[in-house]
């Protein structure tokens, strides 16, 4: 076990148990910060994997702007109580089992993959790194760059659309 | 007008300039900053006090004559001028042997001026034809409970001129010289 | 396992310990002392004396405080979440103090030995963005304190503060682009690096510096962004259930983020630990003086804007929450912009 | 590490986040649990990046960068849902004060 | 090249109209000269004429097929507009922004039409499917538009989840988000290729609603404010199929003994639910929506032929079918009563706009000399031509058999019942304009090679 | 030319009428065109009557492998004159007949017409499907918009049953172009196609049902008898004089030359089915009351036999089906006219009551017996050289059980006779009741038409050489075809 591999079970472990108490935990502003973890855990393993940018980016897209607009929204409409009635407890379960087979299947299928032998570089490389990323962004991928752009625009005019008061 | 200061305001849209405002914001920080530079005007209290005026009215002090004797005859009219009715006292008949302690054959037996309701207007020190209380320009202390503020002879009492004389004279302050 | 424990680098870990400490325990430092500073000021700007009781001229005061606040009875209202009532403040003390990691501090201290020991936690690649998402994260510590409190009110202030925060962001970091066209790298040492050989970037980037300030005013809630706090409108604030240390964490956690955000505009712009006009390396002093010198250009400067943070807080009027955000949202980010564009349009212009 | 790991892991994260929007009735939590998804794609992805750079990396120095990059557009997009999704929501719940999902069964009649 | 550029553009131009132009008919105008002008430099590019010469590193190809498609699209959207854009004051206030949400969309349906490499699908889908989560939604005051919307909205992203997984196992097993397949494939392909592909496929049903991830389809279809639904209905969903077979043909064309089934077995399950459904509709509206799954139903069976057959038929289907629809949509959003009973009578009122409805109906109802026909028929030569899909073919036929059923009811409403449906005013441009598109439908219907031509050209 | 012009006439003419508001003009305006229609029908048979103006090719959608290709054969002749005959019979029979937007109805009679013509005359299996299609549309709409009460639903089903034969039946079209070499949908290469027995005998079934559908035979006849009742009276003679030969046509031209060896395997079931047709209608044919679902009954009792005639397999049977098609189109719509007159005049169609009509309207009362003899095929009538051939033809089938069938389809004629006279006795003889005291005898109109018929019937029952002659060179063909294939997929 090195420190590697322990950082890697840690940080497995706890990105699983946050995302198993995201959809259990009663109360949405429990799942939001147990989502907050979760992806904590995972810039975690991102940043095992020397994906600097990603890790950081990762940080202030989901947790710095994307679960604060959540728990905004939650607290706005104040869903702190247990205002989620009792589902049907057939449907929960099928939707677990569901799940589950879906789990079940994905793994069975990928379980015997001609890739199992292979491993993703941890701590080296330099791929992550902003330099590199940044000139292969703005290089080949100048286009799908641009072509986000257009998808922000739409989304800011939809935001514009939806929000605003008539 | 008086003042020449009044300005009259001025509703004209704002130039882009000004409504940036970066401009009358350092102005207006450069008024702060150039405060840091002046004469603090604030005074170290306990250390240092300032000083009152000749005409401030503060604690009541009861009097008593060269000899230590009280003035005060318990005629009530003290409590009939004041306006806030702070100011009572029970007389009593001046018994034999007491002529070193009171001047006058009756004296005040209990008085007290509540200083909650005091408001220090002079009326008291006015009324009083034996010139037995005044106001002094000390000033009523802070206390933990209302009954500290309720004050009785023996608080207002100035302190026996012969016994303590030094005492005696601080507590007379100024008044004593207007006297 | 042992093999592995042996391998570990301990002296390393022992160098960063020292420095992690010595950094915190400035920040604490400097953040106690922001809070004296900032009534003396305010007393100096109002013509007063300010606290001058505890100590001589009263800098024992914040001591006074600290103590005063350990000693109050904490109070967690029944209505709230406790679990979360405690995790607010918490947040906000921890990534308070997690900014700090990327500044460097001062010229790496050479030892005899021949090693170079930085005066940086770390070095990291993505530098400047770390402080940017950590920041982003500071977010919580607001919105789960006010949250938690189940306090309208609160809440309002806990909103407004986020909303505020999140909004100020983007100008802040639009108009840390253009300083990052010139330096061409993340790396706060980088940056710093650069700044010593061409020349400070505010010379460069005025307006750029300009938004960056108000930006770091508001992501500090700072007068005259302090509407989380709008002491009139909202009672007290996000922190208005809090008592006892919790709250000090709070007040504790806005200072050392002025103090943060400071030596960062320092870095950014004035060249962190650079002393202007001269080249202190040929001085030929020992690394050590070398490292202290530095260290006390930069907290100079330091000190000089936590002052301005003062001033400006006793200068100008808090703002209405339309204003600050139209001035976010419709002042600074095309402004910021626009200082990019034009950057980059310079840079591209120059090197051709 | 192998990457059979990194795809269990990312797998399970992913199968997680699909029984959250089977199972929970929140409209927001169901966003998240989509939110959840991505972001085991997103794992997956980098882990598949280091893989590639890995294998590849003496002939192609930037080998697997392509991968990471997928990851940022994938976060940017998701910036865009959220904030469409977010106000969707929102108007949503102006108008009928929940964003229970069992209740947008308006439609089946 | 032309037409992405010049569109988001125009996007931009619409976002700025709306506080530029006062007067809403002139944002009409603007917007409808727009589409006419991406039109033109879509025929300059296909006639050769690229404006502008962008390396876009082997990620987007304009190859003949999609400059065709966006050929039939923006033909399709000029119409719509000229139909429909009136009808869109009485959505919401935000005129301006709906057309730019149209130009944005129509930047996605150029990019999805094109795509060479995943991430571009990836964006292209976006780019078209945020705008519509809001177009769905536009109608704010109107509680069933809103839960479309959040309904559209938490399918669409979950299914883009399934797609983002999809492309994340396909990544790992070839290295590159290329979708041109140069791997050599073994007897057993990789599985991670696999669990991929049907990632993908089950995605991409999703976004173009084939049974059985349909379920999303009639009740945003009927939520969504009918102007709009007349465009998603039609220009959007034949872009998707468009990415679907581009897709299937460039990446997975090797893998096709894993897919071949499991896609006619989704076909023939969307072609059941859409009809059988289709027919118990009280709604003209919902009746659509479900027609619309039922035509899904058959463009899935251009993915499952997956030959030149399919390519060509898929061109046509998705002129023929957007025609029509925009058509239909086009009255519906006219009438006061979208129930069946809404119709009766309508021919007395309105014999030209009946007469054009009909023939519309009789389009997508397959029955000759229309384009429906043609592209039913090239749909099932297509199929044909695959070994082992007769069973296929002979119950897409008789599912036509059962769409012929609800479309006639409409006409029967129209011609043989007793009423008196009218319609909201109608200008003479709208009546001319339907003229127009049955013109199309009926020459597309007997000369197909005016559209195909292009194709080989 | 011919043949083109057979469809651009009415097609055109048809597109005007609907713009002709006044009902006059549009019923006059219907009423030249068809006779127009009907002397370049009769020009194709006697003047120009050469190959090169009988058969016209244009390209059209090469690349699907399709041409616009016409042709007249014998059977075409034999088809197109009947429905360029029948449609000014039409038109007169029922030219008092009072229709809402007499426009639309003459224009859509017209359409249905190009239709039938193309369907007749279409060389390719795509444009020959595009016929069959287009003329069903009109007569939908027709029967729909201008029908009975219960129009509606009875018109949708009888839609329903023909699309979806003809869809199942496109199928088969697209299956045997992809199975030709040049994948071409034109009937040459159809005819060249040597297909493996087990696919022919799939594929026929999938051409069979629509044709069956169309004609009708037996199990798939159901839409019929309503269809016929509930439709205006002109629709019904349209459909039942010559629609029902689409069917037939289809068997003969586009079933057996193509999928020989099927249409030998399926023979038996396919007679089984006619022959029981025939006498199941019969029997139902007697119960009635209403006359014009008697009528519609009768016509599935001799399309059966049609039916079963052709799959006799041998000329005799052949070109007894071709005479047979004319005929009984003739016929019919004769029947057809007088039922019309009939229900306009008394406003009812029950036999039960009517009675006495040959004592108030006498001339009536000779033409309809003269047809309704013509019906069961007495001599000297249009009717009996042509059933005399079938039933030649089903004697001398190779069916092992040709007797059987014979014995069964005469079972069918006898019955036929007995609700023909039984219909005649009822409306024509007996008591004179309150609903026909006040019959008027036939207009000038209605005694052209019925004129022209019986015309009709008298010289093709004395000298039915002519329609001989014509399609004595197509049936040999379809025979030899067969017996070719037949030699090869022994």
């Amino acid at each position: 076990m090195s420190i590697t591999q322990i950082l890697f079970w840690f940080l497995s472990v706890v990105a699983l148990f946050s995302a198993l108490m995201v959809i259990s935990s009663k109360n949405p502003i429990y799942s939001v910060l147990w989502l907050i973890v979760t992806f904590f855990s995972i810039s975690g393993h991102y940043i095992l994997l020397n994906a600097q940018f990603l890790a950081i980016v990762n940080i202030i897209v989901y947790a710095g702007a994307i679960m604060v607009l959540f728990l905004f929204v939650i607290m706005l409409m104040n869903l702190n109580k247990e205002t989620e009635p009792p589902k049907n407890r057939w449907l929960k379960m099928a939707g677990a089992v569901a799940g589950g087979c879906l789990l079940l299947v994905l793994v069975a299928a990928l379980k015997d993959t001609d890739i199992k032998q292979q491993h993703a570089l941890v701590n080296e490389g330099n791929i992550g790194l902003i330099k590199n990323l940044g000139k292969e962004l703005f290089t080949t991928y100048v286009v799908p760059f641009e072509i986000s752009s257009i998808l922000f625009l739409s989304a800011m005019v939809g935001a514009v659309v939806i929000g605003k008061k008539e | 007008m008086l003042t020449q200061r009044a300005k009259q305001v001025d509703r004209k849209p704002m130039t882009f300039l000004e409504s940036i405002y970066l401009w009358n914001i350092l102005k207006g920080m450069g008024i702060t900053i150039s405060h840091l530079f002046k004469k603090k005007v604030t005074i170290n209290y306990p250390e240092q006090t300032r000083s009152f005026s000749k005409v401030w009215r503060g604690l009541h002090v009861l009097n008593r004559d060269e000899a230590g004797r009280e003035n005060c005859t318990a005629c009530g009219l003290c409590a009939v001028a004041c306006p806030a009715e702070a100011i009572t006292m029970e007389a009593a008949e001046r018994l034999p042997g007491e002529e070193h302690l009171y001047r006058e054959e009756k004296y005040a037996a209990k008085y007290e001026i509540n200083m909650l309701r005091c408001i220090f207007c002079g009326l008291c020190e006015e009324a009083c034809p034996k010139d037995a209380i005044y106001l002094s320009q000390s000033i009523a202390p802070a206390n933990y409970g209302r009954k500290g503020f309720i004050y009785k002879k023996e608080d207002l009492l100035i302190p026996h001129p012969k016994e303590e004389p030094e005492a005696y004279q601080k507590a007379l302050g100024e008044k004593a010289t207007i006297n | 396992m042992i093999m592995t424990l042996i391998a570990v680098d301990w002296w390393l870990i022992l160098e960063k310990g020292v420095l992690i400490g010595g950094i915190i325990g400035l920040s604490f430092f400097i953040a106690m002392y922001t809070t004296y500073a900032e009534r003396k000021v305010a007393a100096w700007l109002q013509d007063r004396r300010g606290p001058n009781r505890a100590g001589p001229f009263g800098i024992l005061q914040p001591l006074a405080d600290g103590g005063k606040l350990f000693f109050k009875e904490e109070i967690i209202p029944l209505a709230s979440n406790r679990f979360l009532f405690i995790l607010g403040p918490a947040l906000a003390m921890i990534t308070a103090l997690l900014t700090s990691t990327v500044i460097p501090w001062a010229t790496p201290f050479v030892t005899k030995g021949g090693s170079v020991i930085p005066m940086q936690v770390a070095d990291v690649d993505m530098g400047i963005l770390l402080v940017f998402s950590i920041v982003s994260v500071g977010v919580y510590g607001i919105m789960i304190g006010g949250w938690a409190s189940n306090n309208k009110f609160s809440l309002i202030a806990a909103i407004r503060g986020a909303s505020q925060m999140v909004s100020y962001e983007l100008p802040m970091g639009l108009a840390l682009i253009a300083v990052l066209f010139l330096t061409g790298s993340l790396k706060m040492s980088e940056i710093v690096t650069n700044q010593v050989q061409h020349g400070w970037h505010i010379i460069y980037q005025p307006l750029g510096f300009l938004i960056f300030f108000i930006c770091a005013l508001a992501e500090c809630n700072r007068t005259p962004f302090d509407l989380p706090e709008a002491e009139n409108e909202l009672n007290f604030g996000y922190h208005q259930e809090y008592s006892s240390m919790k709250l000090g964490f709070y007040l504790f956690a806005e200072y050392i983020n002025m103090f943060i955000s400071s030596a960062v505009m320092v870095t950014l712009y004035f060249g962190g630990y650079d002393i202007p006009f001269v080249n202190e390396t040929s001085w030929g002093l020992n690394s050590f003086w070398m490292s202290f010198l530095s260290f006390s250009v930069i907290m100079t400067k330091i000190a000089f804007f936590l002052f301005v943070f003062l001033w400006i807080r006793w200068t100008i009027p808090r703002f209405r929450y339309d204003q600050l955000m139209n001035l976010g949202w419709k002042k600074l980010i095309p402004l910021a912009l626009v200082n990019m564009i034009i950057t980059a349009a310079v840079i591209l212009l120059l090197n051709k | 590490m192998p990457i059979n790991y990194y795809i269990f892991l990312s797998i399970a994260l992913f199968a997680i986040g699909i029984v959250g929007v089977l199972t929970r009735r929140n409209a927001i939590i169901i966003f998240m649990c989509i939110e959840l998804m991505l972001n085991a794609v997103n794992l997956l992805l980098v882990a598949f990046s280091k893989m590639h750079h890995l294998n590849n990396a003496v002939a192609d120095v930037t080998a697997g960068t392509d991968g990471q990059l997928f990851v940022f557009f994938i976060m940017v997009v998701a910036a865009a849902e959220v904030s469409v999704g977010l106000a969707i929501i929102v108007m949503m719940y102006r108008n009928i004060h929940s964003v229970d999902v069992n209740f947008l069964n308006r439609l089946k009649h | 090249m032309n037409v992405l550029i010049i569109s988001a553009v125009l996007g931009v131009v619409m976002m700025f109209s709306s506080f530029l132009l006062k007067q809403n008919s002139t944002i009409r105008n603007l917007a409808i000269a727009g589409i006419g002008l991406l039109f033109v430099v879509n025929a300059l590019e296909i006639g050769g004429t690229v404006f502008f010469k962008v390396n876009v590193h082997g990620m987007i190809l304009f190859d003949r097929f999609a400059l065709l498609f966006n050929a039939i699209a923006l033909l399709s959207t000029f119409l719509y507009l000229v139909l429909s854009a009136r009808d869109m004051e009485k959505v919401g206030v935000n005129y301006a922004e709906y057309f730019a949400l149209i130009f944005f969309i129509l930047c996605g349906i150029t990019l999805v039409s094109s795509f060479k490499s995943f991430l571009i699908l990836f964006l292209g889908i976006e780019i078209i499917t945020i705008p519509l989560y809001i177009l769905t939604g536009s109608d704010k005051r109107n509680l069933k538009s809103n839960e479309a919307s959040l309904k559209y909205f938490l399918l669409g992203t979950f299914s883009t989840g399934l797609m983002l997984m999809g492309i994340a196992l396909l990544y790992g097993a070839r290295g590159t988000f290329s979708t041109t397949f140069v791997d050599v494939i073994e007897v057993k392909p990789s599985p991670l290729l696999v669990t991929g592909m049907i990632l993908l496929l089950f995605s991409m049903s999703f976004k173009v609603s084939a049974a059985p991830f349909h379920f999303w389809t009639p009740d945003v279809y009927d939520g969504a404010p009918t102007v709009f639904t007349s465009f998603m209905a039609t220009i959007v969903k034949a872009a998707v199929f468009i990415a679907f077979i581009r897709l299937f043909d460039d990446s997975f064309e090797k893998l096709q003994p894993q897919w071949r089934l499991l896609i006619g077995i989704i076909t023939a399950a969307t072609l059941f639910i859409g009809n059988i459904t289709a027919v118990f509709q009280q709604s003209v509206k919902r009746m659509l929506a479900y027609s619309s799954i039922a035509q899904a139903g058959f463009m899935m069976m251009a993915v499952f032929a997956m030959n030149n057959d399919a390519k060509e038929g898929l061109l046509i289907y998705t002129a023929a079918y957007s025609f029509a629809t925009i058509g239909i949509f086009a009255v519906l959003a006219k009438m006061p009563d979208y129930t069946f009973d809404g119709f009766n009578g309508l021919s007395r009122k309105q014999p030209l706009v009946a007469g054009t409805l009909t023939i519309f109906l009789l389009s997508l109802a397959g029955i000759p000399l229309t384009a429906g026909f043609l592209a039913k028929f090239y749909m099932l030569k297509a199929a044909m031509a695959t070994p082992g899909s007769l069973w296929l073919v002979i119950f897409a036929v008789l599912m036509a058999a059962v769409s012929v059923y609800y479309y006639f009811r409409i006409i029967q409403a129209m011609y043989f019942k007793e009423g008196d449906a009218s319609l909201i005013t109608v200008s003479m441009v709208f009546k001319q304009t339907l003229v127009l598109l049955t013109i199309l439908i009926v020459l597309l219907g007997i000369f197909p090679n005016l559209l195909l031509t292009w194709y080989y050209f | 030319m011919i043949p083109v012009l057979l469809i651009l006439i009415p097609l055109l003419t048809g597109l005007v009428t609907f713009f002709i508001k006044d009902e006059k003009m549009a019923r006059a305006w219907s009423l030249i065109t068809s006779v127009g229609t009907l002397a370049v029908s009769v020009a194709g048979i006697t003047v120009f009557k050469d190959p090169g103006n009988l058969q016209r090719q244009y390209e059209w959608m090469q690349q699907l492998g399709s041409s616009f290709s016409v042709k007249i054969d014998g059977m075409g002749q034999v088809l197109c004159l009947l429905t360029a005959i029948a449609y000014p019979l039409i038109f007169i029979g029922t030219w008092k007949t009072q229709y809402k937007k007499a426009g639309n109805f003459f224009a859509l009679m017209l359409l249905a017409q190009a239709g039938l013509m193309g369907v007749f005359v279409a060389m390719d299996a795509l444009l020959f499907y595009f016929f069959w299609e287009l003329a069903l549309i009109p007569m939908y709409f027709l029967c729909s918009q201008w029908g009975g009460e219960k129009r509606i639903r009875v018109t949708f089903k009888f839609f329903i049953y023909t699309f979806l034969g003809s869809v199942l039946m496109l199928i088969g079209i697209i299956y045997l172009q992809s199975q030709t070499p040049d994948h071409s949908f034109s009937i040459k290469s159809f005819y060249e196609l040597e297909l493996s027995n087990e696919t022919q005998s799939w594929i026929f079934w999938l051409f069979f049902v629509a044709f069956a559908i169309k004609m009708p035979v037996f199990p798939f006849h159901t839409w019929q008898p309503d269809t016929y009742e509930q439709s205006p009276t002109a629709t019904t003679m349209v459909l039942s004089g010559i629609m029902v030969k689409m069917g037939l046509l289809g068997v003969l031209r586009w079933l057996f030359p193509v999928l020989p060896a099927a249409a030998y395997g399926w023979g038996n079931v396919v007679m089984t089915l006619s022959v029981a047709g025939i006498v199941y209608a019969s029997l139902i044919a007697i119960r009635q009351d209403d006359i014009k679902r008697l009528v519609a009954y009768s016509s599935i009792a001799h399309i059966g036999l049609m039916c079963a005639a052709i799959f006799s397999e041998n000329k005799s049977g052949m070109q007894g089906v071709m005479l047979q098609m004319f005929n009984h189109g003739i016929n019919i719509i004769g029947l057809w006219i007088i039922v019309e007159i009939i229900e306009r005049r008394f406003g009812t169609r029950k036999m039960s009551e009517l009675g006495g009509l040959a004592q108030k309207a006498p001339a009536m009362a000779v033409f309809f017996v003269i047809i309704a003899l013509a019906n069961i095929a007495l001599p000297l009538t249009n009717a009996f050289p042509g059933e005399f051939l079938m039933f030649n033809g089903i004697l001398n089938s190779r069916s092992s059980f040709y007797l059987l069938f014979t014995i069964f389809a005469g079972l069918g004629i006898i019955l036929g006779a007995v609700y023909t006279l039984n219909m005649i006795r009822k409306i024509f003889y007996g008591e004179v009741n309150a609903v026909t005291g006040a019959a008027m005898d036939l207009q000038w109109n209605e005694k052209i038409a019925l004129g022209i018929i019986v015309a009709l019937i008298f010289c093709i029952g004395v000298y039915p050489q002519v329609l001989l002659n014509m399609t004595d060179e197509i049936s040999q063909a379809i025979i030899n075809k067969r017996h070719v294939l037949e030699a090869i997929s022994k």
